[in-house]
């Protein structure tokens, strides 16, 4: 039986939903569901889980471009099956876990992995996991930057610390292409963002075909972009300099591009997190409101992350995140240890603001 | 020989961190309009801008949802790509898969799409990216027929739910992530599949509070696992840390000698609520004042585990910046049992969506909704009792929108009476 | 000379400002000006200050009611006259400083003082001092309140604080008797606030002579006033949900009152603080969105403060302030500890409303 | 005989606390227009509700503040209230007074005014409360010609600055407070009498961090005194505290029993940045990290002081919750040397003042405009440069608002080229 488009409703399928998980798990991790006791990482990227009937599993944890072919995926089907009874798992943050039932089975399993440079063991624990990302120049339409080439320019970087476990606490690193944030960038120690700098500029000629003229301007949150008509055509201008490159028009109307190859920017962000461990989770915040986007190996960027990185694991405290770390010494201090210049862009002007202004004499000299 | 020239991306080969320039290398052997992806992107690299237009409408039958519309703006040049579409694949919860059925989508898709994916989307989709028009009734028919399973979500409408891998695999989980986010998966089908909201919305199911699907940052309506009962303590293992015979956070810090345990230093002191003191002998924790932080559960996960009453804390409203600027989500529920078919939690979600999608504006997230009209709109039609563990503090403006009926006597005055007393 | 009303601008003076404080002073201030060394509390109401030439300054603090009449002050002069070389002062809270430059000088002033009711000792240290306020219906046309009798009442209630420092740090109260909050309590340990709870009427017979009408529908921060007529006259109309009873339109068009007897209420904040120590300045925070306005005691203000004030003494550690041990406990401990129903008119709805949810799964259980 | 009964008043004679009632009372006897004010308070107290009418314009010539006129709705009943003018009379900066002076201000008040004062006013004022129009040019003359003294401030204009004892009286004062408060007013006359502003606008000067004056809540430009360099140690007296020969706090906490005075709890411990540190010695203090909170300095008068370069912060911008929320003032200057003749300070607020004036709405306070604008409109007109010390954090949102100016290529698009890169 196969589709046949002559009859597209016949015998159709719909609304099932995915597969079920039980289907999917290996038979250790099935039987002590819910019944674990403990867990101990026994070397970066290798953890023991040991269940209250005294059964054990052993996961290795691989990193992995999360673009990943066919072919590829194939390779870890393939130690999956030699190795972990068939059964593999993808983590939250695109790392893929190999699991085994027996320490015994463990070093076999690891050598076939070590094997293949495509699986590099680690991500564990108080280090640096993989990057969640998004698309980029690979797939969408709005990127200021792109997703993956930058991803693996700053991984081959902090490698080091994929592969061990030497930092004060884990740092999340994650990037977005541009400000819709499908990165979730607003919540990680660190943060790689696209961004557009130039205003949208107007295709006059078709806008009034392509677009419906009044959404294009109700996209606008900031009022920036105005009926107008130009050589007789309806049309519309923008204000630049209210305009905040939120990119909305474009998404309402792709007669008004913001991307520009000298425009579009690296933004950094520093200091988010998201468990609720000690502190509350927290927005990350920007501390670097432009570097230039370089492809192919963006080394603007990776210095900048680098050097944020290394003074933030040289001075914080065990167990401390990079953001608990920057609000304990105060965001001026994380500014001057960093060696960061201080840009007005830094300072907020959207509709908190004012929450983030300084609102006493407290503070430290530089 | 490769079709275009890919000096930049080359470059992209070198070092430690898988390639994907060498993967997809490697597969454009067999799946040639790699080639022109390629090509396509070396072409980005070089000009710095993205060639891909703006998505149109494109999908299966009956959905609204499932597929992200791509094509190339340079069609004539990469012809490969002209077309380059999306197909979302809705994960099982938790993210295992046998090898089985993954070769069979990854058969599927090298038959009918490019051969290349991302494991997994940012919302937890598996996605298959790159396909035409003409291939997406064919996929969704081997996927639903073949495969027993379905597309994920996309548009004004609910996106596929996702979970860390609770208690599969983890001591901490207070919850069964994997079986709420899927069976709220099921129980929302026609949510997903139909758009009828002004908006995404998002469901994340976490075990715990160290939230590892990230649901607090990225889901509408976050089902993060607590307990409302006391940490058990096994007092011999925390002599066990402290006498350094077991390794505090199982391990997560020891490639740097951070130097002997310090209970005092490393968990007393750095708990948030300042509620538990050690003597040298004993752990003590005034269990009314934690706050279910998880800091000294994950530095001595073998001496202290969560209660034994288990249930969620739900949160709600969170998103990305745009446009009215990113929130985390919001405590609603401080605490709610979850036991299948968790019907409660389900009738709270869906008076959430159908005020939502009484009154939320196109484009307007139930956070920005939160935020436009007020908790207090909110909470009636969520029928939610305010209690103060939904803020962190109480307002400072006395800007009180009061009605009618709290107010004694009404609004009604009695203009003659008032200037009888108060001549102008 | 004197003024002549027919040559108004014969020898006028203008734009001298304020005598110059110098002539003021005591002459043992003067002496040691900027040369203080440090100062001690001997006992409630009275301070000492050593200077570096070793001269002391004797301070003794007394409470008055700010609404002073002329014969008053006199007494207080007299006593001036009589003790402290003719200087007086009075504080930035409204008390009354005396001073002498000598030990011995002390008893025979405090004496006088104890023999007049109108001059009670107090006011220093870890206590209840004077409370900053407004005119209320003594002088004031926007009042949902009084201000001078629920300050009497209240610190008849609170006056063991006065004279006395057994609290864990100052507690600063405040009262404003509409949100214009003239006594500035947004930044008070313990605030009373007046406030309107029906949405201004509209006198339509007189409105369109008495206010410019486009003025009013402006002055209306959420927009809750529209043009409408009336029995054929132009005036205004106004949407009562969503009115915030700001009072903004009353300001600018005395044809729109708010007050009324039973709308009017009292709100009580709490835990706000101004100065830098320790934690910075915060704003007070609403726990008890109205009380009824009750003169001439004001029962329940007068209880609800005590309750907070005691329960808060027995429970904060040494120099915390109000805000700071409900921020230390949590504010649902805190809500519990005083007893209060927690309201859904506390959780704010206003501008910065985002900031005050709580975005973490960290709280306690009531 | 009383003129009216007011039984809900002369409930307010008891008690403890000195009365108001019992004061105007006695005064009434020689001034009857008193009667009439109990008479109407009383009517107040039963109706719960004013008696004064919306204020009318009232003034001495030339001026545009000062005076703050009242009418009373029942002119009939009580006459003597008809009008009741408020006259605001600068005070003298750190509110000392001669009895001579003040007997002076009293006589005159006694005869063209109701004998009533407020000592003093919510801003700093000297406060004489209620007298006739016709009296106020009067009362002016008199003010100027024999008491060598000024109107304050109303209205929108600059309001009557003010501050703490500092010097005067205080160990901790950084700053002669009362030098520049007298100075400032003296400089800003023409904005304190002639309104030219979009709205009020008011200066507190505040010796040190403890802000006796309350500058940070409430005042558009506070000046708070403060040091820049080490606390000064005198490690003896230290010694004295722990060995409780010195009393904490100067004996703030006398009234109750703490328990022995605990250095490291109720010093070092409560540091907020935690830069103390005590080995049973000597007391460290590692300055770098101060943020000069003065807790420590309260703590122990005797044995910390202030270090010896002093200056101010200026902070910006704090007001009440009319209209847009109430506000702190926002650190704009860290440091600055206060010398007289302040010209840097002064320098510093006349452009504040002239960008204000420029971009201000109608009543729109400088914190609101700053709210509006941001903080980059600002900054540039006030010359500043901008500083991590003026945030708490940097922003979380990425909404940055780009110059043309700072973007490489500035903002004009070759529409031709991009498309031939891009086609439609
Ligand atoms: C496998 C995974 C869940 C899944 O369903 O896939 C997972 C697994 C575990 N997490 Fe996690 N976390 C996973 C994503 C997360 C995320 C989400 C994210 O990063 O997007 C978070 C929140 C991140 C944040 O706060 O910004 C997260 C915050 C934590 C924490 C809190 C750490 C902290 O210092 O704040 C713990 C506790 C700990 O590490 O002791 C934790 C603990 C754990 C434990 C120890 C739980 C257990 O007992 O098994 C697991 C191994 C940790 C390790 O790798 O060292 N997990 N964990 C995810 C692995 C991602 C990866 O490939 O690297
Ligand atoms: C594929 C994916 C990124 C990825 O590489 O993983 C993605 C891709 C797109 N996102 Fe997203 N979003 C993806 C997860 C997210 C997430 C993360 C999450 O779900 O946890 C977020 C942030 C969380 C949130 O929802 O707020 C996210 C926030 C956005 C937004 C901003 C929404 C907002 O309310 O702030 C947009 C803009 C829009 O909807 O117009 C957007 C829009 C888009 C569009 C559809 C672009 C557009 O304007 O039409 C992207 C299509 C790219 C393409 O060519 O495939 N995407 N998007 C993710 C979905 C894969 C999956 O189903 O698993
Ligand atoms: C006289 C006065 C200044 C004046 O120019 O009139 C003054 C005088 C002193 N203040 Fe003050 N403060 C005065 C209003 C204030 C205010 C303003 C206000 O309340 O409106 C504040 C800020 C209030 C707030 O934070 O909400 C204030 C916060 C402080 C603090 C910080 C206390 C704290 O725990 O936060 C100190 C330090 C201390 O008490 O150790 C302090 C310390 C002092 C010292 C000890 C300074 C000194 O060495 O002489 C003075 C005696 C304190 C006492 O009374 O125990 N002064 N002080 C004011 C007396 C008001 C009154 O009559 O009660
Ligand atoms: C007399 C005084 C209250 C008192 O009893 O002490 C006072 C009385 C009035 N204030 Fe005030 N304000 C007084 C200090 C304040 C303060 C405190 C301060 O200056 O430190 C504030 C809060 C700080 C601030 O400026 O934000 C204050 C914030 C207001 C506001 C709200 C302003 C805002 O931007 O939020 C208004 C409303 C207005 O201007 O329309 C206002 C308006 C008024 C008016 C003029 C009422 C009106 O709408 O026209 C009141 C006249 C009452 C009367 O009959 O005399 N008054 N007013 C204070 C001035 C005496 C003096 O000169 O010393
Ligand atoms: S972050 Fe922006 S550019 Fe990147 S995938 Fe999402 S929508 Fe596309
Ligand atoms: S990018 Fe955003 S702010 Fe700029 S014009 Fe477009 S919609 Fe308006
Ligand atoms: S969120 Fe909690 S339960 Fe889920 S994987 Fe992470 S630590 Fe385990
Ligand atoms: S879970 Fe957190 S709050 Fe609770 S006792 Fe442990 S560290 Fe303290
Ligand atoms: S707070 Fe309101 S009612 Fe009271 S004096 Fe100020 S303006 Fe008048
Ligand atoms: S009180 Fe304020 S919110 Fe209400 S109608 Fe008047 S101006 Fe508008
Ligand atoms: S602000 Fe500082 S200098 Fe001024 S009186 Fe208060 S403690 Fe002294
Ligand atoms: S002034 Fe404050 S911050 Fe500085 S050392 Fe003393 S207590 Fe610490």
């Amino acid at each position: 039986m196969a589709y046949d488009p002559k009859n597209p409703m016949k015998d159709r399928i719909t609304d099932i939903g995915p597969r079920h998980y039980e289907e999917f798990m290996p038979p250790v991790i099935k039987k002590n569901f819910g019944k674990w006791l403990y867990h101990e990482i026994l070397e970066p990227g290798v953890l023991m889980h040991k269940a209250e009937s005294g059964d054990e599993v052993y996961t290795v944890r691989v990193a992995a471009a999360r673009l990943m072919s066919v072919e590829l995926i194939r390779d870890a089907l393939n130690i999956a099956d030699k190795h972990c009874e068939g059964y593999i798992r993808w983590t939250t943050r695109n790392n893929i876990e190999f699991m085994v039932d027996n320490k015994s089975k463990l070093e076999p399993l690891k050598a076939d992995l070590k094997a293949n440079p495509m699986f590099p063991i680690g991500g564990t624990g108080a280090g640096v996991t993989n990057i969640v990302h998004t698309q980029g120049w690979v797939h969408c339409h709005t990127p200021a930057i792109d997703a993956s080439g930058i991803v693996k320019a700053v991984m081959d970087d902090l490698f080091k610390h994929f592969q061990s476990m030497d930092l004060p606490a884990q740092v999340r690193i994650a990037l977005a292409c541009c400000l819709n944030m499908c990165g979730a960038v607003h919540c990680s120690d660190i943060a790689i963002l696209g961004f557009h700098r130039k205003p949208p500029f107007v295709q006059h000629d078709l806008i009034s075909s392509i677009c419906e003229l009044p959404l294009a301007i109700a996209a606008c949150p900031t009022g920036a972009i105005k009926p107008a008509t130009v050589d007789g055509k309806k049309s519309v201008s923008v204000n630049g300099p209210r305009c905040m490159f939120c990119g909305n028009c474009y998404t309402m109307c792709p007669a008004m591009p913001l991307m520009d190859a000298e425009g579009d920017c690296v933004v950094i962000m520093v200091g988010g997190k998201i468990s609720n461990r000690i502190s509350a989770p927290k927005f990350s915040k920007v501390v670097i409101p432009a570097l230039p986007s370089t492809p192919p190996r963006w080394p603007e960027t990776v210095a900048a992350i680098r050097n944020i990185l290394e003074v933030y694991a040289k001075n914080a405290n065990k167990y401390e995140r990079l953001g608990e770390w920057a609000e304990r010494i105060g965001w001026e201090r994380f500014f001057e240890k960093c060696n960061l210049p201080f840009d007005v862009k830094t300072i907020d002007d959207y509709t908190l603001a004012y929450d983030t202004l300084r609102t006493t004499t407290q503070f430290k000299f530089s | 020989m490769a079709k275009f020239e890919t000096p930049l991306l080359d470059d992209l080969e070198k070092g430690p961190w898988p390639s994907f320039v060498t993967d997809i290398k490697r597969q454009a052997k067999t799946k040639p309009e790699l080639e022109d992806l390629l090509g396509q992107l070396e072409l980005s690299y070089k000009d710095k801008e993205t060639h891909w237009k703006h998505g149109g409408i494109v999908g299966v039958f009956g959905y609204g949802g499932g597929v992200i519309g791509r094509y190339s703006d340079m069609p004539e040049k990469f012809p490969g790509v002209a077309h380059f579409h999306t197909v979302r694949v809705n994960q099982p919860s938790g993210l295992y898969y046998s090898s089985a059925y993954l070769r069979q989508i990854m058969e599927m898709w090298e038959r009918r799409g490019s051969g290349l994916t991302n494991m997994h989307g940012s919302t937890g989709d598996m996605v298959l990216l790159g396909t035409q028009t003409d291939q997406l009734e064919e996929i969704f028919w081997e996927l639903t027929h073949d495969m027993n399973t379905d597309l994920g979500g996309s548009g004004g409408n609910l996106r596929t739910p996702s979970c860390c891998l609770g208690m599969s695999r983890c001591e901490y989980a207070c919850i069964d992530a994997q079986n709420i986010c899927h069976d709220m998966t099921q129980t929302y089908q026609d949510e997903l599949h139909r758009p009828a909201f002004p908006y995404k919305f998002k469901i994340k199911v976490s075990g715990c509070p160290n939230d590892c699907v990230a649901a607090i940052a990225r889901s509408d309506f976050a089902i993060i696992g607590t307990w409302r009962d006391d940490i058990r303590i096994d007092q011999a293992a925390v002599q066990g840390y402290v006498k350094g015979e077991l390794t505090p956070n199982a391990g997560a810090h020891s490639g740097r000698d951070w130097g002997k345990f310090d209970i005092v230093k490393e968990v007393i002191n750095l708990c948030p609520t300042k509620c538990m003191s050690w003597d040298g002998n004993a752990l003590k924790i005034d269990n009314k004042e934690c706050t279910r932080c998880m800091h000294c559960i994950n530095v001595m996960p073998r001496a202290l585990r969560p209660g034994v009453e288990k249930g969620c804390s739900i949160l709600c409203g969170a998103k990305a910046p745009i446009l009215e600027g990113q929130r985390l989500a919001t405590l609603i529920v401080p605490f709610m049992k979850m036991e299948p078919p968790y019907d409660e939690c389900k009738e709270l979600l869906n008076k959430v969506l159908d005020w939502w999608m009484e009154h939320g504006k196109n484009r307007e997230r139930i956070g920005e909704l939160i935020g436009r009209v007020g908790m207090r709109e909110f909470l009636k039609a969520a029928e939610l009792k305010a209690i103060p563990q939904m803020v962190k503090e109480p307002r400072s403006n006395p800007y009180i929108f009061w009605e009618e009926a709290d107010v004694p006597g009404g609004w009604e005055r009695d203009l003659a009476a008032f200037r009888k007393k108060h001549p102008l």
